[in-house]
């Protein structure tokens, strides 16, 4: 689950990371006040919305007059974002954040993040701060710092001291850089974070440091753990068939294709996507059912595919393990009963209770492709969805 | 022979009273597996499908010598089920919960580490010998025992490795779901290092999926220890870069983690590809025939 | 350091483990007013001395009168209290405990300790509360439980339900168990404890957990990040002698012998005590003056033989290592010459500097038996402190 | 040979400019210890003692190849200190720091244990191999090039037996203090195995003190697995109950860790006991005498 960025920083000042003074606004005329509240003749204007990149796409934006901040606001709040990480419909920009513009000496990059290879919690320091943080890494590998946290003994002032040193830090920045450390380690084991990211991590003419922006993301699997943060979801920031596929237990993903597929297991789906190309098709979409599946949530997933109207043929891919095929089938069945599918329709059921389901649909005298083969339910999709 | 489990290991189930615990409990009784009872804490002394119920794993060991445990509780719980089994000296684990935070799964890894346990999991479909012991929610009916060790990061994509190698008459030596998620407890590379000593393994299915570096590693250890035939498959070559594609674990992040990678290393040990899920058995016959 | 049964219990409450309700007094009159306030028929009134074995010895007495609450609060603060445990000269008892009598259904044990064996905490608890934990010990190790915590993941749930099942314990009690675990071992690590007990641990009539006793000892090592428990100890409840000898950094046990010892090193201190033993005679005390000492710590050491009043010769044993020799002889020097040392003084010296110091004891024209060889040292010190 | 430390050991002092650090230091170069640098943070670039000065532990071993570490930092840092060598690569860790709270060394012991590195200490005098290597803060002229291998967990005391071997011709063929505190680095087993497998070492000797079960595990271990004479001393038969004696780890607690029950464990496995500290090194040379 990720943050906002305002969000971000107000999580951070829970835990003393400073940030430049600032205001979240949903209107020019409000953008305008926070300006004058903040004072100086500079103010940084800054969309929020899920995505980065968002200074190329117009989404941060410097000005140097009261109109400009109100112009500014109002242009980014009527508007959808487009970066090249969104989804195609772009993001609605629902709140902007206005801040004074800070005094810049130097820009640093800091995360934190979980790292599956080493199986721990990872900082990850560089000097080049205000890039991207993968071109950096692609460009010199020697400019970034990986200090791997040991879970028994946690972050070491050693391992904040080794990074103060590597960012070329003294004085006050380098003790602040020590409480920084230790701060954004409790915060992200605190609230079970999977990536912080400071970028840029700015050392300002008086040598102190400010976290100018904020990066959260949140392990979905541990929101049962923090109420308070599972509120602060934006499910503006999402396609609207993800949000309601994660309502129904679905994991789904709009893609560009025509085959649309709703499958059991996520690598058998993504399986089922590629071999779906193979055969000559293009995907319109990932779908996993998942193990638990009940008749109302294949109706739901069948709803999910035909509102992305693209697909022109549906495959339903299941080889049951949990999940018993006769349920598959005779969720089949209630679906194309109650909604409107008119694309064809190519079922392949294998695994536990199969014959069953098969007889079932096969039974209900729909107009269904019935298979027990992958290969030829694939490519009687493909070939449906062409004619 | 086989890897892990056979007819002697004595299964118990954490969570064994839940709907899902019961469940599979019954499906591995029924498949024959050698299963001696089960926890549910506060329930101890009843009894659950005709086996007795424990308060604590610990309990359990001490009156039935269990010596490995699936782990059906809730994702919150996980954990400290996994903590408890491994402390009160279980030695295969197979945890089948989904959902866990990664996390915990870091803590629970480091500990782990220096105990003489294995952990299968979490968020997988558990580990199987045909014919012997069946520990996890695969549709046992589709195993046929015989000489092909699968292993495999997703669920269904490991039953259809074994249908076709069911069907093609290789049967399986043993089937181990290393699960989805990005810290998990055995990995590829101790999988083969087992299918290799296993006598009754004679060649191994592999199928692996985007996401970290799993897929590259088997493939330098392959290449450096194991001598019977390898075929691999990788999911996910059509998945946009970023998006979480139902695993946890399959992530293509910072532009690591890519099927395109994992292929070439792949190859370049010697390993054998098929492009197809539906071809595995397929492709593994065709490589047997033309070694013989 | 040793807390007071009242501290803990403050620190306890602190993190919500239940103590019955009580107050602390410093005289008899007080002693009754808390009585009333508190209500009841009966009331309990406790010695707070460091020392075990107290009910015993008279320290923690029943009473179901406001007059006797009165006068045997009176007593204990008038008097020594003496147990198997204290120092010679027994403990002064500055404050009592009054606290209500609480019902009693069971007595259970918990403590938490670290293990030098595991290399980790260890949670010790017994259904035989009440008693000595040795005495349980040596008569069923059946009747306790060890739970180890891994430090990489801290104290399990499940660790916590092993104790509860082993206690027998059920319902409110067994939950409250869970939660009182964790509490403890939060103030264990929090706290850099190195020892907490409860004994007993109460089972009320209404099935609820009490911590009817509280003991609590914390590592010396880490009082410099714990600065108000610092502020806890209690100088009383120490023999003055070794309150004076922390004070100079020295480590001082009063001993019942004859023969005082000064000594480099904790181990050769005690080797020094074995083998002043060996030869006939007994040792006085341990004294480790320590690897930093100096001219003035040599001086408040010989002081602090001297305050003991039983030695009748002194040996000093030094093999300097870090300290030297030469130092060790200049202090000597300085303390013969500035304090009355009337006793046959022996000394030896080995090691870094020892020629050195050995000539500047003999040079000083000092009545000061000196010798290179600790078995002749040791003869001398045992023949002279017969004499 | 010798163990642990050598001629070609290179040794960094972390807290180097430090007034202990200096002065140790200086005395490690001037017994002739391939001393290549030291670390204290924020003075990184100075020259202390002719030797440079880094930041950190990384840096050091970056510049100079260190594989040694000797620390002389105040306790509060003590943990950090020994983490940060062992993070470094640093293989042998001596940390003399007394006071170091015990809930820090069970957290670096723990998380030593994955790591191939040896920690002496803390709380302890440190390691030295005569004529070779120095490092901690024995005297070092009273050392001779010999066949004793010593371990002790008293600093005085190890220089007592050091003296009397120096004295009787024997020599030391490495000295190691252990420490005094209850949770500590390499104990009396490690170094009895090394020693067993140094051809230099021909005899050991042990000291041992109150406290812990260390003496009753080692002569455990000597019964098994070592061939070479032992001849041990134990502080502490006259110390009370209860009672701290000066070390941390010095505690007769719960009637466990008294003197007498360690030395009959080390006489059942057929230690050679001396009574006197005064006599360690004559002990040992009667056996040897006895048994040519």
């Amino acid at each position: 689950m990720n943050l906002h960025e305002f969000q971000a920083k107000q999580l951070f000042n829970r835990y003393g990371i400073l940030t430049p003074e600032g205001y979240l606004v949903t209107s020019g005329s409000q953008a305008r006040q926070a300006a004058k509240q903040l004072g100086g003749k500079c103010w940084v204007i800054k969309a929020q919305v899920h995505t980065g990149g968002r200074g190329k796409a117009g989404g941060v934006v410097i000005v140097n007059s009261l109109d400009h901040v109100t112009n500014f606001s109002c242009k980014m709040l009527s508007q959808r974002l487009f970066t090249h990480q969104t989804i195609t419909e772009g993001l609605p920009v629902n709140y902007v954040l206005i801040e004074k513009l800070s005094d810049i000496r130097r820009e640093l990059y800091i995360s934190v993040l979980v790292d599956r290879v080493s199986e721990s919690i990872v900082f990850m320091v560089s000097p080049q701060g205000g890039m991207d943080i993968e071109a950096v890494a692609t460009k010199d590998s020697n400019e970034i710092l990986n200090l791997y946290v040991d879970p028994i003994v946690g972050l070491q002032s050693y391992q904040c001291r080794r990074a103060g040193s590597f960012l070329g830090l003294i004085g006050m920045a380098f003790e602040q850089l020590q409480v920084l450390m230790h701060s954004l380690y409790q915060l992200f084991t605190e609230n079970d974070a999977s990536l912080v990211e400071i970028n840029p991590l700015v050392v300002t003419e008086r040598n102190s440091l400010l976290a100018v922006d904020a990066k959260l993301d949140l392990d979905d699997n541990s929101i049962f753990r923090h109420a308070e943060l599972g509120t602060m979801f934006d499910p503006t920031q999402e396609a609207e068939s993800e949000v309601v596929a994660k309502k129904f237990g679905l994991n789904y993903i709009s893609l560009d294709g025509r085959v649309a597929c709703m499958v059991n297991g996520a690598g058998l789906a993504m399986a089922t996507m590629d071999l779906i190309q193979r055969e000559g098709g293009e995907p319109a979409n990932f779908l996993d059912v998942g193990g638990r599946t009940t008749p109302d949530r294949i109706a739901e997933a069948f709803k999910l595919i035909l509102l992305d109207r693209k697909a022109t043929s549906i495959l339903v891919n299941i080889f049951g393990g949990i999940i018993h095929c006769d349920l598959i089938a005779e969720g089949i069945i209630q679906a194309v009963r109650d909604i409107d599918i008119l694309i064809p329709l190519i079922v392949r059921l294998e695994g536990t209770h199969s014959n069953l389901g098969r007889k079932l649909l096969s039974d209900s005298n729909m107009s269904i492709y019935i298979s027990q083969d992958l290969t030829s339910a694939v490519k009687q999709a493909v070939k449906a969805s062409k004619e | 022979m086989s890897i892990l489990v056979n007819r002697y290991t004595k299964v118990i189930c954490q969570g064994f009273t839940g709907k899902e615990g019961t469940f599979h409990s019954e499906q591995a009784m029924a498949y024959g597996t050698n299963f001696v009872g089960g926890v549910t804490p506060g329930k101890g002394g009843q009894i659950h499908l005709k086996r007795q119920v424990f308060n604590t794993v610990h309990e359990a060991v001490e009156c039935t010598g269990a010596d490995a445990s699936m782990i059906y509780v809730p994702a919150p719980f996980a954990a400290d089920a996994i903590l408890e089994a491994a402390d009160a000296g279980i030695k295969i684990i197979v945890c089948i919960t989904e959902g866990v935070p990664i996390q915990d799964m870091l803590r629970v890894k480091h500990a782990l580490n220096r105990r003489n346990t294995v952990l299968i999991g979490p968020n997988c479909p558990g580990v199987i010998t045909p014919g012997e012991c069946k520990m996890g929610i695969m549709p046992g009916h589709i195993h046929l025992s015989g000489k092909v060790g699968i292993m495999s990061r997703s669920g269904t994509l490991t039953y259809e490795a074994i249908d076709q190698t069911t069907h093609n008459g290789l049967g399986q030596s043993t089937c181990v779901g290393i699960g989805g998620d990005p810290i998990h407890g055995i990995n590829f590379i101790n999988c083969l290092s087992l299918f290799e000593d296993d006598p009754k393994t004679e060649s191994i299915i592999m199928v692996g999926e985007i996401g970290g570096q799993a897929e590259e590693d088997a493939a330098k250890y392959i290449q450096h220890h194991i001598t019977k035939p390898v075929v691999a498959y990788i999911a996910g070559l059509t998945a946009p870069i970023g998006r979480r594609m139902g695993h946890a674990g399959a992530i293509i992040s910072r532009g690591k983690g890519a099927a395109e990678a994992k292929l070439a290393a792949l190859k370049d040990a010697g390993v054998h590809i098929t492009c197809s899920p539906a071809e595995m058995g397929k492709r593994l016959l065709d490589i047997l025939g033309s070694s013989n």
